[in-house]
């Protein structure tokens, strides 16, 4: 294991000292709990978002907390949910009395935490609603689609929701907002090497030399199909077909590109991929409205790369346009 | 009928730590075949939370000592199973509220609501091949006996032998949730590492009734 | 080698291809040569900033592209220098008849050819000034700075200079801050795996395993001490130790902090190492403006960090804090 | 005295060019020592374009060729390597300029030319352990036997002679230019590859001379 630590049980919460020294203007903690992440300054009466699960995917989750985005996230350890309690102390601390929403993704154990959280919320008169993201079309099957992991595509949710709660819209017109993104919103991923999580020291699964392994989850579930080592426009062409006929994305469509670096792989290789990707999409006659290239969710040095398409009509574009400052994610108006 | 005080809790809590972190390394094992490999590390985490806070627990109120126990382990391990049995544990012991003894009947209100917690939370439903899959065929003996008034060690023993099966069958079915379920027909034939949490607990306390 | 591309020797001009059709409204290229890549859109009457480089280290060069940065970067193949005709392109494309400054590092292969370039422009009666930024004190011990490789402190020399050209001011005042810039900033850095340029297809030097490589350059060149694996706090000791140092920076300097990612390397671990980093200059008495941490300057997918540091004075403080807008960096004003 | 025509420029070119793809790999490897690898593949696509254009070429005018090879070349290979290649073509063909037939003393200036644009270029000095220190030796000993009217194979055999000295002399030397110079005083003992390019250069010369 080559990494960049001290102890390995230490990795999370040195991570996020260090996060705090780097944007304490930015970003603080509550309940004297590093793992509770909220932002150090506020709109005022604004519904709050919320959001949290495991360590090892920056910018994912915590990375996502700032204007235009959202409100707080709690931490996990490296690819475990954050408790129960820790998300009851982000949604007390991030209420503003309009309600919270939750936004994360389709974990049995971030589920069954945020619900729990949903309820001790409740017990304090605290509005929560909650969205679950499940995107990944290589997780299950259409007509199974409440079993996708959530992946990359949670960025868009993030977004949407942001940009709805930024102008002061409910927290059910926020949900709905955010529902929709997470409803029009596919992804697909690949993997070329594994990554390491500190306290284990050594890889939890192994991809071949020479092989790739097609629509690998981000802690390396299983993917559809591991074989040898694809070409470039290859891989696209399987990830934008398989992508593309499951919402299925039609002619005439206007979409949302993200192609999400896993960790090691070179943002080069984002835009070799992307470079065939267009030309899909284009032949499709599908037209994109903006692309977002680089590291959104990642699984620490894990070397693949995600491709996710979401579907916009005119309330989804506004709200994406719209600027974001977060300490880990910037964009201008679009 | 036997008795149970807080002192036996206090140890079957501890004697439950010691068996995870026995078992730490062969949970990692089985569950990183087809999960995160996380089971051994958070399952030792959180017994030691309840244990480490039953030791502290300076009242005599068995249900109260347990609720707090299963808020710890959810703290302390808020993985899935972290968090199941951190909810066990806190409906189990809400059930056992008050309590200063406590029976074979009152023992069965603890797994029974122990049970429900499990399935409340997580939703999963018997055949899904999770913990539920041999908790709750044991559960169910832990009932029988209990209305037969039977003592403490073959009560567990019967429950234990259920459970073993529960482990068996569950083995076979393919799973539904969590991160095997992503292995959908290739889960089939491998034991499930929460299943086999579920026998644990069982295992230790009719290892306990044995010795006692 | 395991990499998203389809032939090696495609794989820049497909990079690129995929940025022009990722990024169609900010960038462009000239001379109907992919790798002479030029603003879409130009602040009149500017100061035009040009820079180049080899490939493989995104965002550097052409990320740097944009509103509040440069104009124009030629592009060459991986690790290598463009050429002097490539250069010169730019160049005509970017000069708004206020003149054009060069900023580059400090390898032979990109001396010679801008310096060719320039010969080219001047014959053109362009008037070129340039600026070479080379920082790392693994490179060449203090008096022998001119040897020293450029690295991921050119990031300070773009944006201190893009500010400037921005503010409208003249070429001999734009070269004077990146003189300034390019003299104030330090960096050194720490390498743990090597990577592969595609055309090569296997690593052209190695780490072993459990060890790291400290003062290793982007290219794999050599380091000063290779030796096993230290832990995270040991490395940002030894880094700031010798950057500090060299300068030096003292008690009272105000300094901008790059906490730089070599590729594989995750965010996570950036953040561990400022944490110790930050903790040592708060002891030291510098003070920190303001961190950034991220990829800036890659090794394509080479595990490692680097760490810069740039002291401040009231000038360039006002330039850095200013926003930027290219495809590849975005920054709010400080 | 010998007279070498725009044809032989041709072959030359297109001997270069065989000589560079066939070393290639060897090229690569002294590169990879402490470089980047990058100078077979350099070499090889910049002689290749030369040799492409010279063959394209259809006046008579060897200077100019010449010159436009070198540009060809620091287009196709702006490494290091690539860009002296470029400049010393360049510098060398103006010194040609014009000229349909070429002597010794006319192959001595546009080696004499060539040697001062890698100067320029390069910044280099002789015993920097460059490419100059086994050029540099050989141009020395072209501008003898061009004083002295000399046939062209037995100049360019003594001026072969010369480089192959000057590429062990190199060998020696500390690295003060290119990427080799990081190495510092580690550098000693091992060959610089820029040095070998420069002996083939000679050596092709002289090749070519020994089979007319
Ligand atoms: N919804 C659920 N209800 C009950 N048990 C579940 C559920 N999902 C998963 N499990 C059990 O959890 C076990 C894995 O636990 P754990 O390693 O803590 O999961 P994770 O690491 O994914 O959070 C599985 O073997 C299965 O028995
Ligand atoms: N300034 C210089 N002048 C002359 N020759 C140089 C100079 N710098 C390096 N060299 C030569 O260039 C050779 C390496 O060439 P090349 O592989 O093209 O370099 P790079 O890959 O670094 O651009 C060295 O072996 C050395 O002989
Ligand atoms: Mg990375
Ligand atoms: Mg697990
Ligand atoms: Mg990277
Ligand atoms: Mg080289």
């Amino acid at each position: 294991m080559k990494k960049f630590l001290n102890k390995p049980e230490q990795f999370v919460d040195e991570m996020l000292e260090g996060i705090y020294l780097a944007h304490p203007d930015k970003l603080k903690y509550v309940n004297n709990d590093l793992r509770c992440l909220v932002r150090a300054d506020s709109k005022k009466g604004k519904v709050g978002i919320s959001t949290g699960g495991g360590s090892g995917h920056l910018p994912l989750f915590l990375g996502y907390v700032g204007d235009g985005m959202i409100d707080g996230c709690s931490v996990g350890g490296v690819f475990q949910s954050p408790s129960a309690d820790q998300m009851f102390e982000v949604t007390k601390a991030i209420d503003q009395g309009q309600g919270v929403l939750y936004i994360y993704g389709n974990y049995g154990g971030d589920i069954m935490n945020f619900d729990m959280a949903a309820e001790m919320a409740d017990m304090e008169d605290i509005k929560v609603l909650q969205v679950v993201a499940g995107e990944d079309v290589a997780s299950s099957p259409k007509g199974e689609e409440h079993k996708r992991r959530g992946v990359a595509g949670i960025f868009f949710v993030y977004k949407i929701a942001g940009a709805a709660a930024d102008k002061m819209l409910s927290l059910e017109e926020v949900k709905r907002l955010a529902d929709k993104a997470a409803a029009n919103v596919r992804t697909m991923g690949v993997a070329l090497s594994p990554c390491i999580v500190p306290e284990i020291g050594k890889p939890s699964f192994t991809i071949e030399d020479g092989q790739m392994e097609i629509g690998m989850g981000i802690h390396g579930e299983p993917g559809i199909d591991k074989g040898p080592l694809k070409t470039a426009d290859e891989t696209a062409q399987i990830l934008v077909d398989k992508i593309v006929k499951d919402l299925p994305y039609e002619k005439g469509d206007e979409v949302a590109v993200l192609v999400n670096g896993l960790g090691a792989t070179p943002k080069e290789e984002l835009y070799v991929l992307y470079r065939k990707v267009s030309e899909i999409l284009n032949k499709a006659g599908i037209s994109v409205f903006h692309v977002f290239v680089g590291e959104i969710a990642t699984s620490m040095e894990m070397a693949g790369l995600s491709l996710s398409l979401l579907k916009l009509d005119d309330e989804l574009k506004e709200l994406l346009a719209k600027p974001a400052d977060t300490p880990f994610y910037k964009q201008f108006q679009l | 009928m036997e008795k149970l005080l807080i002192s036996d809790f206090k140890e079957i809590l501890n004697k439950l730590k010691d068996v995870m972190v026995e078992n730490r390394d062969y949970l990692i094992e089985i569950d990183g075949i087809m999960g995160d490999s996380d089971l051994g590390l958070t399952m030792s985490a959180a017994f030691t939370a309840a244990s480490d806070l039953a030791e502290d627990y300076s009242d005599d109120d068995i249900g109260t000592m347990l609720s707090k126990a299963g808020m710890a382990m959810s703290k302390a391990a808020p993985s899935t199973m972290g968090t199941l049995m951190g909810t066990g544990f806190m409906r189990g012991g809400k059930a056992l509220k008050g309590k200063a003894e406590i029976n074979l009947k009152n023992l069965y209100s603890f797994w029974d609501a122990f049970m429900t917690g499990l399935l409340d939370r997580g939703k999963a439903k018997i055949g899904d091949k999770t913990i539920n899959d041999s908790l709750y065929p044991a559960v169910l003996v832990l009932k029988d006996e209990s209305d037969r008034n039977s003592e403490l060690y073959p009560a567990f023993q019967k429950a234990l032998k259920a459970a073993e099966e529960g482990v068996e069958k569950a083995t076979a079915m393919q799973a539904q949730f969590g991160k095997a379920a992503y292995y959908g027909e290739k889960s089939r034939g491998k034991v499930d590492p929460g299943s086999i949490v579920g026998k644990l607990l069982i295992e230790t306390f009719t290892d306990y009734f044995k010795t006692q």
